[in-house]
């Protein structure tokens, strides 16, 4: 059985995510928001529940699919929408947009729009706390399509040879953009990669969220102390097209049906209302805040301003 | 070019890029067009929609996110007798198959005493503009430039998406095509083929004029015209020179707009230092210094990662503003 | 039991990349070869066993360690000690030297500089094949140190996928440099890479030619035979110091020796002996051939010529 | 600099930077060295041989061959708070890396709104001469100040060779250090430490004169240096100003020494076209116009990937004669 509180927050966390999500689309439609936007809707169990299992002195590296991993984290939604209305009071004051949320006080590395580019990062942050004898986790996030980069195995090698402490997650939704992954990978168990590496390595039902923060946290024990570097598979899918600009010819419309029929929300909610651990009431009272959480975050971003244009050239180089 | 909205025989860009993928493929079955998500998805910029279902999937290959890999397959599947068309999705990504580029295709004609050349073509898409941020807004076609062995072709007109593709695969060496992002939906009419074969190895003059030339490619080429024609209405006669080819370089075609006009604006959408616009104004400033009339003036993007925000972006980026205040200058009013 | 002449016949062409290398190294002292010269003496016996299961339309890529691969393919000694000599008579116009070996008449496609970076040249090359319809396979040599590399997972996954006719031989001497195998990969077996992409993987023993023969007829032919690519580990032993450069600090001179005792010339020179397909005149008589060989190669690069200084810019791209 | 050959208090430049490493791993534990066989192999070039026994297999780490990822972690590490040093073993399979130094290390802080910088140390030996061929010859130096967001120091000296890489490990952002291989045997005396901290700003005159300037960095300094001084037999006092630093370049020292001498002579082991010659070019040209008596010309290495024969490696270089003969053709005479 579940701790009620416990349930109930991975509930809302979720939640959190898929609303500020939907906002987001919306704004994106009344062009607030612009450039690319990757929305993470359908795969929020992953986020929520990897991130249950860190704390706060760990680090966490992501893609630019990022907006659930930013909010799980704990960064707040008003920085993050500001950010992607580009405005000074932005996580990255507004230079980084949807794909590069940053926030130096939760030890949020990123947003990183280059597949695979954020691994290498990780390691690094593995290593500089293996060489200070600090026992802090990095949790590092990518996409299934990011394994057919040579980044990933360069990484996933260093860090298993020097035993570092890195969670590496890979989101597996099944498709790179419009790439299968039985048409990226010739070998599709991916786990295997890991245990090329002798990489500890476990498949994970991404849309279950309880699953994904036992794992995670067994993972994250075992990391912490001392086991190296671990590799997650987390299996889920996006509910979404890619980006705003997917026409999704390459997937049909029944399969994306099926996967909806494993929401992590809806699921996840429906097992705490038959434990008894929901009511109606509790669930609307919970879309209530969190609709208003994300209409403050909006709010927030609306009254931000924008950066002066003679700004433009800082953060090139630091300042004395 | 003239940049049309005509209702009428007007093409797309993207058309005519993916019209002369079509034809070579038709034309040649050594060629094959190779990348990611060129084939079920579309291609990232809908370039390739609709190849995949003419020509099938071992023509129009998906590949994985492998960028030296495909890259470097393209270079062996050349030396192996085909044309291959590889499509690196951005500029951006190409990073990660430089070693590959420079190393082996660049390289390959010269280690092997002439033995091996690599008839080999790579698109990618360039240039910054659409608030994709630092990591998605390379515009390095100049500095691709650097490497001997590689030519680098950047169409800046409906015509030259169409044409130049055909000349590249025609061509003995590695060739990159850099398609401009934000030309992709320009429209504009479709000469008829002209020259056979097609020119890729010179400028074009894309407006006459006798004050100031304004030298540029790509991206800057649909900036300079705006702002020569806005030049215009302060009297100014500005030539516009399309350099086409970043590699070899026109020098002659440069020095002859310059000798006319003795005054220069450079607009490069790539930053200033060390990149496109400094050779230009370098080769410039040694072959024809007596013919200056004034100091040449380098409009470039900022020397800054491309910022999110559009405000900040635009202030990067070369814009018509900035080169008519450059041409100003230039000119001394 | 081996049939005579072909015993012979391995025999003869291990002993043609030993003598001839053993030349270059004195050659290298007398400053008549310059640059990196990197030595495949103690590896014979790879080059010389893949080199048998190919035939004439195949294709082969090799690293800077090459000589042994030239030579064993068939190439022009001659013309090899000329491109090292620098002359225009060298195989590449002595533009290449030592590290750049081409021959496009029996399809050599270099010597490749960039460790892991003639990898996707093969796979290319299997996929012109492919698309071609050809049953020519394409066989691509690197070190153990190269399956570091994100080059070589991107290759071996690509091949894999797409079922293209390479032929991948891991020549494992165990040191990259000065860095062993077990401080380079976090799981030294390494078949388990090739079976993460489900490409079928053989470990064989590089100091047995016929082993290695056997091994590379059975592979090739499945190769051939629409199998998708195959992986070899040619376990094998470098006796020289990694270039001449090497001062061999990371290695003692008693696993050397060790390995030594393996040599697979004279181990297999013995087995022929045994066997009574070698007489001592027959080996005397190799001997000297080989030696004549040699001498004459180092003629041939002797009365080569300079290629003129203004030629220099020739090569750069094709001549019409 | 003066190179001595003297027997006593002279060092060479491997020794300085073995110096550097061991002085900076010393002083900060925060600091540590990682690449390819820095240690049990002692490093390709011996810079770093006997470092691992003195400071162990943690701090001096030996990586496999993983350009991007081991340069990557090192960016990882930088935030992580160390102060690594990644030595990448050449400039030429830095390629392998370049996205991680472009797209990341160049980027973060400002893709972070100034969040993350990193102070990240790289270096790589660069150039050729040694004939090692084209794969392992390319002196790109010029190439990666390009870049924004990243500091790109060319010590020549055996004093900067010392104390720079010190600077670099206090500088917060990403530095990249070009160790010309052909200078590593250098040998000279080592002043004792200057200024504090060490300049890794500004370009330094190595020769005064008044005819005509030469400009040049890293591996050309001491050819710049042997012109020179050759051209003072012919009474032409040459000035060299050793850049030290390609990005920021010194633009003031550059026009400094023109605007006294009214001529210049670029030398430059990179390429040509769009490389940093050609910046240096295009900025006096710009900036200073009407002090120049005579076109800028700029002696680098041919467009042609580098021939391993002698004879025909050298003739691609930039040489002394080559420099002296450039300089009467600025001087008139
Ligand atoms: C190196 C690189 N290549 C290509 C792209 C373009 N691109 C952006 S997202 C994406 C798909 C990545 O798929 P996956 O890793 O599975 O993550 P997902 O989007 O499914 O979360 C691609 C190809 C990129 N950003 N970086
Ligand atoms: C990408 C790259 N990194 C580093 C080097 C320098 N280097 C040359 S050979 C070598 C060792 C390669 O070892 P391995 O692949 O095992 O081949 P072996 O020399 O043992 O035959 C290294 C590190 C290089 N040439 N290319
Ligand atoms: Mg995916
Ligand atoms: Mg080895």
């Amino acid at each position: 059985m579940t701790d009620p509180e416990h349930g109930r927050h991975l509930l809302r966390e979720m939640l959190r995510i898929r609303r500020f999500e939907e906002k987001c689309a919306q704004l994106y439609q009344a062009e607030k928001i612009r450039g690319f936007l990757h929305l993470y809707i359908g795969e929020e169990a992953v986020a929520v529940g990897v991130m249950e299992a860190l704390t706060p002195e760990d680090a966490v590296v992501a893609t630019y699919r990022e907006h659930g991993h930013a909010l799980a984290r704990g960064m707040d939604p008003g920085r993050i929408m500001a950010e992607m209305y580009g405005k000074v009071e932005g996580c990255s004051r507004g230079r980084g947009g949807s794909m590069h949320l940053f926030d130096a006080g939760i030890r949020f590395y990123g947003g990183n729009a280059i597949v695979g580019g954020g691994l290498p990062l990780g390691v690094g942050l593995g290593l500089a706390d293996h060489l200070q004898g600090r026992d802090r986790v990095t949790a590092v996030f990518f996409g299934e399509g990011a394994v057919a980069e040579g980044e990933f195995h360069e990484s996933m090698n260093l860090a298993a040879l020097w035993r570092l402490p890195v969670l590496f997650c890979c989101e597996n939704n099944l498709y790179a953009m419009g790439t299968a992954l039985n048409r990226s990978e010739s070998q599709n168990r991916l786990t295997l990669k890991a245990a090329s590496y002798e990489m500890p390595a476990w498949e994970v039902d991404g849309m279950d969220v309880l699953a994904v923060e036992e794992a995670a946290r067994m993972a994250v024990e075992s990391v912490r102390g001392g086991g190296g570097p671990h590799f997650l598979e987390l299996r889920t899918y996006r509910f979404r097209a890619h980006s705003m600009f997917d026409p999704e010819l390459y997937r049909g419309k029944d399969e994306i049906e099926q996967w909806k029929l494993r929401d992590p929300i809806e699921s996840w909610r429906s097992i705490l209302s038959e434990q008894g651990l929901l009511s109606d009431d509790e669930w609307n009272q919970m879309e209530e805040e969190v609709r208003a959480e994300v209409q403050s975050a909006v709010d927030f971003a609306e009254a931000g301003t924008w950066e002066p244009v003679d700004q433009l050239t800082r953060f090139v180089y630091s300042e004395a | 070019m003239t940049i049309l909205q005509t209702e009428r025989k007007t093409i797309t860009y993207r058309d005519a890029v993916r019209e002369a993928i079509r034809a070579a493929m038709e034309a040649d079955d050594r060629v094959f067009l190779m990348g990611e998500d060129v084939g079920r998805y579309g291609g990232c910029y809908a370039v390739s929609k609709g190849l995949l279902e003419e020509f099938g999937p071992e023509r129009v290959r998906d590949t994985p996110l492998s960028e030296a890999a495909f890259v470097g397959a393209g270079i062996g599947a050349a030396l192996g007798g085909m044309r291959p068309i590889v499509e690196v999705m951005t500029v951006n990504f190409s990073l990660l198959a430089l070693d590959q580029i420079v190393n082996t295709a660049a390289l390959f004609l010269h280690m092997s005493g002439g033995q091996f050349n690599v008839p080999l073509v790579i698109r990618m898409a360039t240039g910054a503009g659409r608030q994709v941020a630092a990591q998605h807004s390379h515009s390095l076609e100049g500095w691709y430039a650097h490497i001997p062995g590689i030519k680098v072709l950047t169409p800046a007109t409906i015509e030259d998406a169409r044409w130049m593709l055909g000349a590249a695969l025609a061509d003995p060496d590695p060739v990159i095509i850099f398609e401009h992002a934000a030309l992709y939906n320009t429209q504009g009419e479709l000469p008829p083929q002209g020259d056979s074969p097609f020119d890729i190895a010179t400028a074009r003059v894309r407006r006459p004029g006798s004050d100031l030339s304004l030298i540029t490619y790509g991206g800057g080429l649909p900036k300079a015209l705006a702002a020569a024609e806005e030049l215009s209405l302060d009297g100014i006669a500005a030539e516009v020179l399309d350099l086409r080819v970043l590699r070899p370089l026109d020098t002659k075609a440069m020095l002859a707009t310059v000798r006319s006009t003795h005054r220069a604006v450079v607009i490069d959408e790539g930053w200033k230092t060390a990149g496109i616009s400094a050779e230009i104004s370098a080769r410039i400033a040694e072959e024809a210094l007596w013919e200056l009339d004034a100091p040449l003036v380098r409009v470039c993007t900022e020397e800054v990662p491309i910022p999110y925000s559009r405000h900040l972006e635009e202030a990067a980026l070369p814009q018509v503003p900035k080169i008519v205040a450059a041409a100003h200058r230039v000119m001394g009013r």
